[in-house]
């Protein structure tokens, strides 16, 4: 390792802002942090100005956490700006790799988001009906704001990228796991998820045995088992399909897996995948029966892909009034 | 790989099948010009040595290492063109075919269309080759052992003739003797032979062959292995007796103290001892102890038997024991049971004690049985008319939709006992006669010509009205209602599976049909396998069946399993599941899904492993494993996926 | 383009009994129409509901699973176990605004020529009502206007063409 | 009838009624019987019976006397014989029909409002008397014995038969007449 300190930045897009706590929650790691790295970008810790992050060279940063969706053109901007500043680009978070929560918008098209978001919604206090333009005058003057985009997209529809760690939010330790390797130069080849190649059922401690279900419930509709595998209970649950790290965070409290850390490694759709594994549970001989069953489950495109709708291969509602 | 993919494609005229409405050389040009293709031709016939020749030379001039072939179905030439790559030293499994004729230029009208299809069928097999895997065909050691479950007639036969071809044979029968259903027959339609007489030379002939082992009073535990390497567990249940050291000579049954116990064997129609052998030419003919009711085992006081025993045969002590032998076929002929017809109160059965079933008739009117061949009422006399009712729980929703096939011959054979054994009034209450048998419907005409009292109706209720027994049918020749005054009611109860039949279709890994009974891989052309490679069915386990059936199964499942067994080796195709260790989350998704349980669990490893020897290769693992580590070889996810978006190139 | 639309559907048989009876069609000289391209898996049961997402994504208009008749699966019930999928993913499919005509789940059997030729025929005449499959185009160009070398798939998507031309 | 139509009273059941059809010469086989119903679609009186041959044959077995004996389908048999032709058993439905009707004239069972016994009656008793049979006067007694308007109905057959010679109108004997008598005699006792 060198003896020069580690550039570090870190940027939060289209997001919660989990992630960055989740870095955060490192807790006493960010002295170990502190010691072998400088952090040269942190908005939501520090002050810092795009012009900054302009100015440096290119590949002046030696690795940027980059959290968030690419919702809107600023955000895209800024993801371009430090995947040219940066040596190594991770993305952080479920957003940023797989679009996320906020992946559910592409559901909807954009003018129907904003009509809710600024007009029909029981708290909105709009008497005008104006909804944010990029552009408009005030007093004269032009004032810029970032465009919101028709879909929401994923980092790597618009930059290399370099690591994936995903996670709604990623758990601290992976994240302090990932600096890690990285100050000891051990990363794997580029493109990789910074995760174990197993999935949640591979970490969750239940007992996995009848693998059918006569008949779908939801979460408020029972109280689980605890030993009992989920699935076997006839509740949705994720975990089949989804990539190990949580340490099966959700099923250890009684909850489903609902799929955040995305999918198994090499698996192209993973609401796909899952929606397949989940309906051969009801599998029977009676068509009609099965049929009943399955329809139990009410919400089947936002159960699946309630994390990786931008990540599917089909990316969201196809739009037929689109031109 | 990185070896360089180099792709010949060679579209195949078909004469003019194919010419005329494709564009041959127009598809070989636009495959030309396709991502890896080195060589792109057209031919007359593809299939024809000539057309071979050409891969053969393309492959070893031009090292052609991946070959697209457009022409006819898959299904016709696949393997054709797949020993073409292999014997210039291709694999085979290198090879695309595109269906350029049945789905091109058979079925489409229009010239420029059917070209502009098979221009994207060739398209995806040249997307699509690229991705695929040398295959092998693999071959794994076959044990020569048959083990028969169900010592019955299907089953006797079964080993008698797998025995015949010089294997080894074992038979497990559940019951203390084997013989089965038939063993209680006094006679069999339509010859009415005695059936003891034409049944106990041959279960002699099992006790007797040196090649043929008999478990008795033991039963399946578990199944592992797959074809041509069954590795079973049987368990031998404490019998109490050492068959090594007991002659059979009957004196612990003479002297033991409790003679009150229900005689299954008998249908309850008479009682037998706490040490007994079911009947007397029983094989092996030597007794067991039933432990429930002695009173040894309840008292713990007692042990007559061994007191009295001449060679110290009986052992308090002996514990079931689990053996576990190696096979290469399963022959399964575990038979049925009677339906219970306490179960439909309309038919009084439990209720008045001159309505019998059709086995407890046939232990009356055997001379060995337990009335000596009286036909008796409970009061000790002769009943003056007898009902036979025809289909209780069979072709009927409520119990059985099905019908039990040998039961309208049967109640024949009854009907002309009852008229030979008490010359009363005989009735039968039928809802179609179906005698479909070899000189079965001869015998139907000669038991009319007795006077028989045929009404077609089905007998619905039996009542008893001031201490008379009335069957009530409607008689549908006469359109009448009628109660036909009786005093002995016969119910032909229906063939159903037996109760174990579920249990043991989970030891064997094999399905059973809605019925319940074992499923056949083919109802008409594989009567006789399973879906499970390996284990065959004989016999009315399979579904109702009479002694004729029964034999010919039997006799058949044998041939199944000798030619099996004879090959000496098992092939097993190339087309399987593969797991992926490093992938598998252990979600177990794929377990269920697979009709051959050929994938199991490793709970060390926590993955899901295949056995490539039991895996049909349909894929249906594959098509919901959530994380991609199923594939089916030769359609991977990928490898489709490729294959899709070639479709959709042009 | 004054061309009649001509919707591209792609259809994933199953070998024993639909790709059979596809086969039959043609050894019939059934004639149909030649919308549908025909990709072979040995089962219903091996389709992955990914593979009618993928052929959407890549522009296919309709897709047509086929399988063995209820009870007649050649490894028992592999279309049973496609059906339990198929029921999930017309919900699924028309969550994200894939008309139901354009995805369909039939059985026909190695004898059925004619009912082969009646599905492919009434699949394309309603795929054909519909129209072009549409792709959410608005969303592609902000894709588009990026310009960038990963792009090249999504710009192919976009563009209406199939990956490997 | 008297009992309910749809109901068949046990007791009132004759189960020697098959064995007496049976001991008529060609009534043996009539046990065989499986109800496939060839007779009765081969009949072409069967539309105006009261019960189809194959009925008739059940309710022998079953032992309705009363109703085999009254019934009118023995009577409308032409005798035609495609039933017995066509039988797949061998049965000989006609001559189970000439046994109904010879057990019902002897034991009185018959329709008293059914004429054709009379008519069967008239006919034995003129070749009784002749040794053969004469039309006019068969007619002429059958008549009175009835209602002997019906007579007229028939006058333009018989006008035309006589005119081409068909019928006769003085009865002729046959030689040995006492030889036919004895015959009808014995049977008539037999029976």
């Amino acid at each position: 390792m060198s003896d020069k300190k580690l550039k570090l930045g870190l940027y939060w897009a289209a997001g919660c802002g989990g992630c960055d706590v989740a870095v955060l929650d490192i807790d006493e790691k960010i002295l170990d942090v502190a010691e072998v790295a400088d952090i040269h970008f942190w908005p939501i810790a520090m002050d810092f100005k795009y012009k900054d992050v302009a100015a440096m060279d290119d590949g002046f940063l030696d690795v940027c956490f980059l959290n968030g969706a690419i919702r809107n053109s600023e955000n895209k901007e800024v993801a371009e700006l430090l995947r040219a500043k940066s040596k190594v680009l991770v993305a952080l978070g479920t957003c940023a790799c797989y679009g996320g929560v906020i992946g559910l918008a592409n559901f909807c098209t954009r003018e129907e988001i904003l009509e809710t978001a600024f007009k029909k919604t029981v708290s909105t206090d709009n008497p005008e009906g104006i909804i944010p333009q990029p552009v408009s005058e005030v007093d004269g003057c032009e004032l810029h704001i970032p465009e919101v985009y028709e879909a929401v997209y994923k980092l790597d529809d618009f930059v290399n990228v370099d690591y994936y760690l995903p996670g709604c939010p990623p758990r601290a330790e992976l994240i302090a796991k990932a600096i890690d390797a990285i100050v000891a130069g051990q990363l794997p080849e580029p493109g990789s998820v910074l995760l174990p190649a197993k999935t949640v059922c591979d970490e969750c401690k239940r007992e996995k045995k009848d693998r059918h279900v006569d008949e779908f419930k939801r979460p408020w509709e029972l109280i689980p088992d605890e030993e009992k595998c989920l699935l076997d209970q006839g509740l949705v649950c994720m975990g089949p399909a989804t990539r190990a790290g949580c340490g099966a965070a959700c099923t250890n409290v009684n909850m489903p897996c609902r799929g955040c850390y995305g999918p198994a490694e090499g698996v192209i759709d993973q609401g796909a995948k899952a929606m397949s594994a989940v309906a051969v549970t009801a599998v029977s001989t009676n068509l009609a029966e099965m049929e009943k069953v399955i329809s139990q489950v009410k919400d089947p495109a936002g159960t699946f892909y309630m994390y990786g709708l931008p990540n599917s291969l089909l990316r969201g509602r196809q739009m037929k009034e689109a031109k | 790989m990185s070896e360089e993919i180099k792709i010949g494609v060679y579209v195949c005229h078909c004469g003019s099948n194919i010419a005329d409405k494709v564009d041959c050389a127009a598809v070989a040009e636009f495959a030309s010009k396709l991502p890896n293709v080195t060589v792109a031709r057209d031919f007359q016939y593809m299939c024809a040595d000539p057309g071979q020749e050409l891969i053969r030379k393309d492959i070893k001039e031009q090292g052609i290492n991946r070959v697209v072939v457009a022409s006819c179905s898959p299904r016709m030439h696949e393997p054709t063109f797949r020993k073409v790559c292999e014997s210039v030293g291709l694999n085979g499994y290198f090879f695309e075919m595109a269906n350029i004729r049945e789905h091109v230029s058979w079925c489409t009208e229009d010239r420029e269309a059917a070209t502009e299809k098979a221009k994207a069928l060739v398209a995806a097999a040249v997307a699509r080759v690229p991705l695929q895997e040398p295959l092998y065909e693999r071959y794994a050691d076959m044990n020569d052992r048959v083990l028969v479950i169900g010592g019955g007639i299907a089953g006797i036969e079964a080993a008698l003739k797998v025995s015949g071809g010089n294997k080894e044979v074992v038979i497990v029968e559940k019951e203390p003797s084997i013989g089965g259903t038939m063993a209680k027959l006094d006679k069999t339609f339509p010859t009415l032979d005695c059936s003891a007489c034409i049944l106990t030379p041959k279960m002699v002939e099992c006790a007797q062959r040196d090649n043929v082992k008999l478990y008795t009073y033991s039963e399946v535990e578990k199944v592992d292995g797959y074809v041509g390497n069954f590795t079973v567990t049987i368990r031998k249940k404490a019998r109490s007796v050492d068959l090594d050291k007991c002659t059979g000579c009957g004196l612990c049954i003479t002297k033991c103290p409790t003679k009150d116990i229900p005689h299954e064997w008998e249908e309850n129609l008479t009682t037998r001892t706490a040490i007994f052998t079911p009947f007397p030419q029983a094989v092996p003919n030597k007794p067991v102890i039933d432990r429930e009711n002695c009173r040894y085992f309840t008292t713990g006081k007692c042990g007559i038997c061994a007191k009295v025993c001449p060679t110290d045969a009986v052992d308090f002590e002996q514990e079931d024991e689990l053996v576990t032998e190696d096979f290469g076929a399963i022959i399964v002929a575990t038979g049925f049971e009677l339906f219970d017809p306490s179960v439909g109160p309309q038919w009084g059965f439990g209720k008045f004690d001159n309505v019998i079933t059709s086995l407890q008739f046939e232990r009356m009117v055997n001379a060995s049985g337990p009335t000596k061949g009286k036909v008796l009422l409970k009061n000790g006399e002769e009943p003056k008319s007898i009902a036979i009712l025809h289909c209780i729980g069979s072709r009927d929703e409520n119990y059985h939709e099905y019908c039990s096939r040998f039961c309208c011959t049967a109640a024949l054979k009854l009907a002309h006992l009852a008229k030979e054994k008490t010359n009363g009034d005989v009735y039968s209450f039928y809802i179609d006669m179906r005698t479909f048998g070899k000189g079965y419907e001869e015998f139907y005409n000669r038991i009319m010509s007795e006077g028989i009292h045929f009404i077609r109706g089905k007998g619905t209720e039996v009542v008893e009205r001031k201490g008379q027994l009335l069957v009530r049918t409607e008689d549908t020749l006469l359109g009448k209602y009628r109660e036909v005054p009786v005093d002995m009611v016969v119910l032909m109860a229906a063939c159903q599976p037996g109760q174990d039949t579920e249990k043991l279709a989970q030891t064997l890994a094999i399905q059973r049909s809605a019925d319940g009974f074992f499923l056949e891989a083919h109802p008409k052309l594989e009567p006789l396998k399973t879906a499970t490679d390996g284990i065959f069915l004989c016999g009315a386990c399979q579904g109702p069946k009479d002694i004729p059936d029964s034999v010919a199964q039997g006799a058949g499942a044998a041939s199944e399993a000798l030619s099996l067994i004879s090959a000496g080796k098992v092939k097993i195709s190339p087309i399987v599941a593969r797991c992926d260790e490093d992938k598998c989350g252990g979600c177990m998704i794929c377990i269920n899904l697979c009709p051959y349980t050929a994938i199991s669990y490793d709970e060390e490893k926590k993955v899901a492993v295949v056995n490539e020897a039991k895996c049909k290769g349909c894929g249906t693992c594959s098509g919901s494993c959530p994380t991609g580590a199923m594939t089916n070889t030769n359609f991977t996810d990928e490898q489709i996926m490729t294959q899709i978006e070639g479709v959709l190139a042009v | 383009m004054t061309k009649e639309f001509e919707p591209r559907i792609v259809g994933i048989l199953c070998n024993w009994c639909s790709y059979a009876g596809a086969d039959l069609a043609g050894i019939s000289r059934i004639k149909y129409p030649p919308n549908v391209r025909i990709v072979r898996v040995m089962c219903s049961g091996r389709v992955d509901p990914s593979f009618v997402l993928k052929a959407f994504a890549e522009g296919a208009d309709g897709v047509l699973v086929s399988g063995c008749h209820p009870v007649d699966c050649h490894y028992i019930e592999g279309n049973y176990k496609m059906w339990a999928r198929k029921v999930m993913l017309e919900t699924m499919l028309q969550q994200l605004g894939i008309e139901p005509e354009r995805f369909r789940l039939t059985w026909v059997s190695a004898n059925e020529g004619e009912l082969f030729k009646q599905y492919v025929t009434e699949m394309v005449d309603a795929v054909k009502k519909l129209g072009p499959f549409q792709k959410p185009v608005n969303w592609m160009t902000e894709l588009l206007e990026h310009e960038r070398s990963l792009g090249t798939a999504v710009q192919e998507i976009a563009a209406g063409g199939g990956v490997g031309e | 009838m008297s009992a309910p139509a749809e109901y068949l009273r046990e007791e009132e059941l004759d189960h020697n009624l098959i064995y007496e059809v049976a001991s008529f010469p060609g009534g043996h086989k009539i046990f065989s019987c499986q109800q496939c119903g060839s007779c009765s679609g081969s009949c072409d009186m069967a539309q105006d019976m009261d019960y189809t041959p194959r009925k008739m044959i059940e309710m022998i077995r079953a032992g309705m006397r009363k109703e085999v004996l009254g019934a009118n389908a023995q009577w409308l048999c032409t005798t035609c014989y495609y039933c017995t032709v066509r039988c797949p058993r061998g049965i000989e439905p006609t001559e189970v029909l000439y046994a109904v009707k010879s057990i019902g004239i002897r034991d009185r069972g018959v329709d008293p409002n059914n004429d054709s016994p009379k008519f069967y009656e008239t006919f034995c008793d003129t070749v009784h008397k002749f040794g053969r049979q004469h039309e006019p006067t068969l007619m002429a007694i059958y008549a009175f014995k009835g209602n002997p308007l019906r007579l007229m109905g028939f006058a333009p057959l018989g006008i035309g038969m006589l005119a081409k010679g068909k019928l006769g109108l003085a009865p002729s004997r046959v030689k040995n007449v006492d030889e036919v008598r004895k015959l009808i005699d014995r049977y008539r006792n037999k029976v």
